[in-house]
C-alpha cells in the first residue's frame, strides 16, 4: 500500500514518519507537499508532527488554508485513511474532520516523556491488530495535548466509541496522574463516526524500533498496512 | 483603519495561564484582585475599506481565522 | 572627524581609534565606527584571548575543519563528517531569559546548517543562581521555556546538557549551546566571497531595529545603565528559522551557491566583512536593496541590525533565479544586495552615495591582540583543614540531603520540556551520562557530553579545566565512545582584570595539557568574557563539549542497574579527597580545598578499560563517578533502573567515611557486571593496570552501604528516589 | 471592577505571530489587511479597590507581572 506524508513548512515529524513506513514498514510512502493539489495515489494519507506554521495563533490552525487541504477533505470525506499524529491530530480537530479542540496541558509546559496509552477501540483500521485494554508505552510531545469537547459531544463519542486511545497507568487504569496533560477523559487519540479519521497525540513513529527505547507503536502500522491488505485488496474471484 | 479583535477563552472553559497569573497577583500581595483571564488581542491595520465593509467582514475573519469557535469567543472595535 | 565621546561610547580605546585611522587612512565616518566597533570588539575579535587560545592543539587526523569557521568538522566515517559547535547567550538570557536563550539556539543552529550540516541534536549548558531566589526561578524558568520553545519548534531534538548552580550566578546566568549537525563530507560549504562580479544574496528575515550593538554589549559588564542596554534584545522566530534551515539545506544539496555566512553577532557587517575576508575579495552592496522592517532606518542600523533569522550567500549569477525559486518555495525573500568585487574593501552604498569604504582584512584581521596583565588572586584556593570539617552524625540524612542539592537533583523538569525524541535517533535520552544518538542505516553512532564543574576551576583552575575535558571523556567512555573532538565555552569575568586574564590562562592549560593526553582536537569553541555584574565576577566557567564516536551501537550500555544480583565493580581508586567537592558545598557551605586529583595516565587506562570491556559486551551498566561522589552515582544507578533496583555495599578502605561516600576522586567508574563475566572484567582490569574492586550487588528494594563493617547508609530507594526526583520541581511548583 | 490590560510587543520589535497570521490571511484573500500584530489581554476582577487606587495600581501589576517591560508595551482600560 501507499502512505502520503503531508509536508507542510513547519512540520518537523514528516522525515520520521516517512522513514518508519518506508524502511521499518517497507510500505510505498512519498512526501505530500502543501502547496500542491496531488495525493500521488496514497491510500492512507499522515498529517506528521510538528508546528506546520510554527504552531502560531493555535496550534495546527493555520495549516488547513493550505491548498491541499481541499484534496484531503475530499479524500477523507470519501472513506479515505487519514491519520493525524500530534499537531496532526490538532490540524484535524482545527479542519473539524474531528470534533474538539486543544488547549494548552495542565501544567502550562511542553511535555516530551513516554507515557501509557490503552488501547479502548479495536474495531478501527488503525488499532486491529490490537486487543482491547492493551497498554501501549508511547512518547509525547506537545504543549496543546489538553482535549476538550463539550459535554454532549462527549456523550456522543462514547456512544459512538470514537474513543480509542485514553492515558492511562502501566495496567491499563485511568488516573489523575496519568492523565499527564488534563485531556477530558483521559483522551489521548478519537477517530471520527465514519471511522477513517484517527487523531492521536502521542507519536508511534518515535516508538516502532526497539533500539529508540519502545516498539509499541507498531500496532498502529501494522494495523493499517493489515487493514488494508485483508480489506482493500480487491479479492480475486 | 485600526481595529482591534479580542478573542478569550468562553466562560464554561478553565482558563489555567489566567489562573497562575492570578495566584502569582495574589502571592506578590494584590488581595484586591478577584479573577484573571486571559486572551489574545489582535490590532489589523486596515486600508482601502469602508467602515461598513469592515463591520461586515470582521466577524468572518474572527470567526474562520482568528478564533476556535468551540472553545472561544470574540469581540471587536473599530478603532478609528 | 567624530568626537572623543562618539569613540569611547563605541567601546573603543584612543589607541584603537588611531590604529584604525591609520589601517584605512582617514576618519571613519560613524557608519565605519560602528563596524569596527562591532568587529573589535571582544565578542568578535577575541583581542584579548587569542594569545592564549593558540596554546590548545587543533590538529588530528579525522579533523576537516578546525577554529576559524562558523563550526568545527570532523571526519566520522562512511562518508559523513559531523560539524559542531558550543556558543554562549548569557548577557541576553539574563536581560531577557526566554528570547535571549532561544536566540542562542538559533544562533548556533545557524552556525551549523550554514556548513551545509543538518542539525540533528542540540545541547546545553546552564548556570543559575540559588532556586531559593524567586528571582533566578524566573530567569531558569525563561531560559529553559525559550531553548525548548525554539528548539522544539523547529525539530532539533535537545537530547542532553547539564545545570549547575551557585551563588555567584545570581546576576549573571550562563546560557551555552552547543549544535551539532551532520554533512556529507563533500558537501561543505564556507564563508567565502569568492569570484568577481557573483552576487551577494540576502536571504531570510527582513532587517529591523534590533539587537543593535549585541556584540558591544557581551563585550562590557553589566551595571545600572542596564535599563538603556535593554531594548537590544531580539525575538526569536524559530518557524521562520526552519524555513530558513530547509530552503538553505536545499540550495546547498543542489549546489546552487559558492559561499554562505549566517548573520549572528554583528549581522551584516560581520558577514560581508568576513566573507570577503576569508576570499581576499572585496564586497559591495546597495542598503536600499535589504529587506527592511522598519521606515526610515539609517545605514548605521542596517549594517549593525541583529535580526534574527537571515544569511548572506554568495552564487553565480547564472543561478540567481534558482535560488530565489527555492527560497519562495518557502515562502523567504532572497534579495540580491550587491556583488563581489576587486580590491579588499567593504562598500556600502546608501541612496545612492558610498556610505562605507574601508579594507575587509582591517576590519576582520587587524584588530589588536593584547597580552593582558595575569596574576594569582591573592587566595583563590582557601585551604580546607579537613579536621576541621566535623563528622556527619547520620549518613543516611547526609545522603537525601545530598540527593536534593538541585546541581546533583534530577533534571526531568527541565528536559521534560524539550523535546529530544524529534528526529528519532536518540537512543539514549537527557539523564545519561552522554546523549546518544543513532546514525540511521549504520552501525556507527554519536555521544556528546558538556561538562565544566566552577567549583573545581575556580579553587584550581588548571586542574578543573583539565577535569572538565576528562569528566567528558569519561561520560562517553561510560555508555561506549571514544572521544573525537573537543568545542568549549569559555565564561570568564572581565579579561582587564589580571586575575581573571590568569584564571583564563590557567584553565586553557589544563584543557591543553588533557587534550593532548587523549590526542583529541579542539576545533573550535567561544569565549564569553565579561560576566560580571556590579564590579563581581562569576566562578571561572570553562563549559567543555566532546563528541565521541561509538563503533556499534548495538554495545550502548547505560548507566542503571540492570538486573539483581549482579555484582558491582569500582574501576579505579577512591582517595581521601573533600576540596572542592558538592558535599562541602551544600552540606558545610564552604567552597574550600582543591579540586580532586587529575592523573591523565590512569585517567586514560580506566576510560580504556571501560571501553574495551563495553565492546567485549561485559557490563550490563556503567556510571561515572562526578559531584556527590560514590554515593551519589550508586544512587542513580538505582534510580536510573526501570525496576528501581537497589544494592548493597561493603567499604573497607581506611579514610573518613564521607570522603569515601561524598568525595569526588578523579578517574571511577561504577560498573555492573553478570557473574559469568565477573573474572574476565577483573583479568581485563589487570591488563590495563587499573585497580578493579568489588564493591557488593545489586539487589532488594534498599540502598546500603557498610564502612569497615559498619552500617553507614540503610535507605529505601523509593525514598531516595522522590527526595531526588522532586527537588526542582518543588521550587517551581509549590503544593 | 473590571479592568482589561492589553500587553503587546514594542512596535520596533519583531512580532513573528502577528506576521505569520498577516501572512494568512493575504492567502486567504484578505488583501486590505495591511498589519497585523498580536498580543495578549488580561481582564483582571477587581473587589474592594477605588477607582482611584486603580488607577495607579494597575500600571504597577502590568509592569511587575503582566508584560515585560524589556520587550513590551501595555494599556489598561477600567471597564465599570
Ligand atoms: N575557546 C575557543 N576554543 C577554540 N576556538 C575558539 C574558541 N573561541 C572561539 N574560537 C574560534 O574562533 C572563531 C570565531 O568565533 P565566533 O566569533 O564565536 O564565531 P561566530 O562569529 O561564527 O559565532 C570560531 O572559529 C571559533 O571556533
Ligand atoms: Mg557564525
Amino acid at each position: 500500500m501507499k502512505f502520503g506524508v503531508v509536508v507542510f513548512p513547519g512540520s518537523n515529524c514528516d522525515s520520521d514518519t516517512l522513514y518508519v513506513v518506508k524502511e521499518v514498514f517497507n510500505q510505498e510512502a512519498e512526501f505530500l507537499w502543501h502547496k500542491d493539489h496531488d495525493l500521488k495515489n496514497s491510500d492512507c494519507i499522515i498529517f506528521p508532527g510538528g508546528f506546520s506554521y510554527g504552531d502560531y495563533l493555535r496550534s495546527g490552525a493555520i495549516a488547513r488554508f493550505s491548498p491541499l487541504i481541499k484534496e484531503v477533505r475530499e479524500f477523507a470525506l470519501n472513506g479515505g485513511l487519514v491519520l493525524g499524529i500530534c499537531n496532526g491530530f490538532q490540524i484535524l480537530l482545527e479542519l473539524g474532520l474531528l470534533p474538539g479542540a486543544m488547549l494548552r496541558n495542565k501544567n502550562l509546559k511542553f511535555l516530551c516523556q513516554h507515557v501509557n496509552i490503552r488501547i479502548d477501540n479495536t474495531d478501527t483500521p488503525f488499532t486491529l491488530a490490537g486487543n482491547i485494554g492493551q497498554v501501549l508505552s508511547i512518547p509525547i510531545a506537545h504543549f496543546d495535548g489538553n482535549y476538550y469537547i463539550d459535554n454532549n459531544s462527549l456523550k456522543d463519542l462514547h456512544k459512538q466509541n470514537q474513543i480509542v486511545f485514553r492515558y492511562s497507568e502501566q495496567n491499563g487504569n485511568l488516573s489523575k496522574k496519568s492523565n499527564v496533560n488534563g485531556s477530558i477523559n483521559s483522551i489521548a487519540g478519537l477517530i471520527n463516526k465514519n471511522g477513517n479519521v484517527l487523531g492521536m497525540m502521542p507519536h508511534p513513529e518515535r516508538a516502532s524500533e526497539a533500539i529508540l527505547g519502545s516498539d509499541d507503536g507498531r500496532v498502529i502500522f501494522e494495523s493499517i498496512i493489515q487493514y488494508f491488505d485483508k480489506v482493500k485488496k480487491p479479492q480475486p474471484c | 483603519m485600526k481595529v482591534r479583535v479580542l478573542v478569550s477563552f468562553k466562560d464554561s472553559i478553565l482558563d489555567p495561564q489566567g489562573k497562575t497569573v492570578e495566584h502569582s497577583l495574589h502571592t506578590l500581595g494584590y488581595d484586591f484582585v478577584d479573577e484573571v483571564r486571559q486572551g489574545k488581542v489582535f490590532e489589523l491595520e486596515l486600508k482601502g475599506i469602508s467602515r461598513e465593509k469592515a463591520e461586515k467582514i470582521i466577524p468572518e475573519i474572527a470567526d474562520k481565522v482568528l478564533a476556535n469557535p468551540i472553545i472561544e469567543k470574540f469581540s471587536f472595535e473599530i478603532m478609528d | 572627524m567624530l568626537d572623543e565621546k562618539t569613540i569611547t561610547d563605541h567601546g573603543l580605546t584612543s589607541e584603537e581609534y588611531d590604529q584604525i585611522v591609520r589601517l584605512i587612512g582617514k576618519h571613519p565616518n560613524l557608519t565605519e565606527l560602528g563596524i569596527f566597533s562591532l568587529m573589535w570588539s571582544e565578542h568578535c575579535s577575541y583581542k584579548s584571548s587569542k594569545h592564549h587560545l593558540k596554546k590548545l592543539p587543533v590538529t588530528g587526523k579525522n579533523v576537516i575543519q578546525g577554529p576559524g569557521e562558523n563550526a568545527g568538522i570532523i571526519d566520522i566515517g562512511g562518508g559523513l563528517a559531523a560539524v559542531f559547535k558550543i556558543e554562549s547567550h548569557n548577557h541576553p538570557s539574563f536581560i531577557e531569559p526566554y528570547q535571549g536563550a532561544a536566540t542562542g539556539v538559533g544562533g548556533i543552529l545557524r552556525d551549523i546548517f550554514t556548513m551545509g550540516a543538518r542539525p540533528i541534536v542540540s545541547l546545553n549548558s546552564l548556570r543559575f543562581g540559588p532556586l531559593s531566589l524567586p528571582k533566578n526561578r524566573a530567569i531558569m524558568d525563561g531560559v529553559v521555556g525559550g531553548i525548548a520553545g525554539y528548539g522544539n519548534s523547529i525539530g532539533v531534538p535537545t537530547a542532553g546538557g547539564e545545570i549547575y548552580f551557585n551563588e555567584c550566578y545570581s546576576l549573571n546566568p550562563l546560557v551555552n549551546a552547543f549544535c551539532l549537525g551532520l554533512a556529507k563530507k563533500d558537501k561543505i560549504f564556507y564563508a567565502r566571497a569568492e569570484g568577481e562580479g557573483n552576487a551577494v544574496l540576502y536571504v531570510g528575515s527582513k532587517t529591523g531595529r534590533d539587537g543593535i550593538h549585541g556584540a558591544t554589549m557581551a563585550s562590557a559588564e553589566f551595571n545600572d545603565d542596564l535599563e538603556e542596554k535593554r531594548p537590544n534584545v531580539q525575538v526569536g522566530d524559530p518557524f521562520r528559522e526552519k524555513l530558513l534551515m530547509e530552503a538553505c539545506l536545499e540550495i546547498m544539496e543542489k549546489s546552487l551557491i559558492i559561499g554562505i555566512q549566517d548573520m549572528g553577532a554583528a549581522g551584516l557587517t560581520c558577514s560581508t566583512s568576513e566573507m570577503a575576508a576569508n576570499a581576499g575579495s572585496g564586497i559591495e552592496i546597495d542598503l536600499d536593496l535589504v529587506p527592511q522592517r522598519e521606515k526610515g532606518m539609517t545605514p548605521y542600523e542596517i549594517m549593525l541590525s541583529e535580526s534574527q533569522e537571515r544569511m548572506l550567500i554568495v552564487a553565480k549569477n547564472e543561478k540567481i533565479k534558482e535560488v530565489q525559486q527555492v527560497f519562495s518555495k518557502w515562502d523567504l525573500e532572497a534579495v540580491v544586495i550587491g556583488s563581489v568585487i576587486k580590491g579588499g574593501n567593504l562598500i556600502v552604498k546608501s541612496s545612492g552615495k558610498r556610505v562605507v569604504d574601508i579594507p575587509v582584512n582591517a576590519i576582520v584581521n587587524l584588530c589588536p591582540v593584547y597580552e593582558r596583565e595575569m596574576r594569582p588572586p591573592e587566595s583563590y584556593a582557601p585551604p580546607l583543614i579537613i579536621k576541621e570539617i566535623p563528622l556527619p552524625q547520620d549518613y543516611n540524612s547526609s545522603l537525601l540531603k545530598l540527593l536534593s542539592s538541585p546541581t546533583i537533583a534530577d533534571k526531568k523538569w527541565v528536559f521534560r520540556q524539550y523535546d529530544h525524541m524529534v528526529q528519532t535517533n536518540t537512543v539514549f535520552f537527557p539523564g545519561a551520562d552522554a546523549a546518544l544518538l543513532r546514525i540511521k542505516n549504520q552501525k556507527r553512532a554519536l555521544a556528546i557530553s558538556l561538562d565544566g564543574n566552577s567549583l573545581y576551576t575556580s579553587l584550581g583552575p588548571k586542574t578543573g579545566g583539565a577535569i572538565a575535558i576528562a569528566e567528558a571523556c569519561r561520560n562517553l567512555a561510560c555508555v561506549g565512545a571514544y572521544p573525537a573532538g573537543v568545542t568549549n565555552c569559555l565564561n570568564f569575568g572581565n579579561p582587564e582584570k589580571p586575575e581573571i586574564m590568569w584564571q583564563f590562562q590557567q584553565v586553557i592549560e589544563g584543557i591543553a595539557e588533557a587534550c593532548k593526553a587523549f590526542e583529541i582536537p579542539v576545533t573550535g569553541g567561544n569565549v564569553s568574557f565579561y560576566n560580571d555584574t556590579d564590579g563581581i565576577s562569576i566562578l571561572p566557567t570553562p563549559v567543555i563539549g566532546v563528541v565521541g564516536i561509538m563503533d556499534d551501537i548495538n554495545t550502548a550500555v547505560s548507566p542503571g542497574f540492570k538486573a539483581k544480583e549482579t555484582p558491582i565493580v569500582l574501576l579505579g581508586e577512591n582517595q581521601e579527597e573533600l576540596g572542592a567537592s558538592e558535599y562541602l558545598k551544600h552540606l558545610h557551605k564552604k567552597e574550600k580545598g582543591c579540586p580532586p586529583e587529575l592523573d591523565l595516565i590512569k585517567e586514560k587506562a580506566v576510560q580504556k578499560l571501560c571501553l574495551e570491556a563495553i565492546s567485549q559486551r561485559l557490563l550490563l551498566s556503567a556510571h561515572d563517578l562526578s559531584e556527590g561522589g560514590l554515593a551519589i552515582c550508586t544512587a542513580e544507578c538505582a534510580f536510573l533502573s526501570p525496576a528501581k533496583i537497589g544494592c548493597s555495599l561493603s567499604l573497607s578502605e581506611s579514610m573518613r567515611t564521607d570522603a569515601l561516600l561524598f568525595g569526588e576522586s578523579q578517574s571511577r567508574i561504577l560498573v555492573t557486571v553478570d557473574k559469568t563475566n565477573l573474572e574476565r572484567l577483573l583479568t581485563l582490569s589487570q591488563e590495563f593496570g587499573v585497580p578493579a574492586n568489588i564493591l557488593g550487588k545489586t539487589g532488594g528494594d534498599r540502598l546500603i552501604f557498610f564502612h569497615n563493617n559498619k552500617k553507614v547508609i540503610d535507605t529505601a530507594v523509593k525514598d531516595a528516589f522522590n527526595i531526588w526526583e522532586q527537588s526542582i520541581p518543588d521550587f517551581f511548583e509549590p503544593k
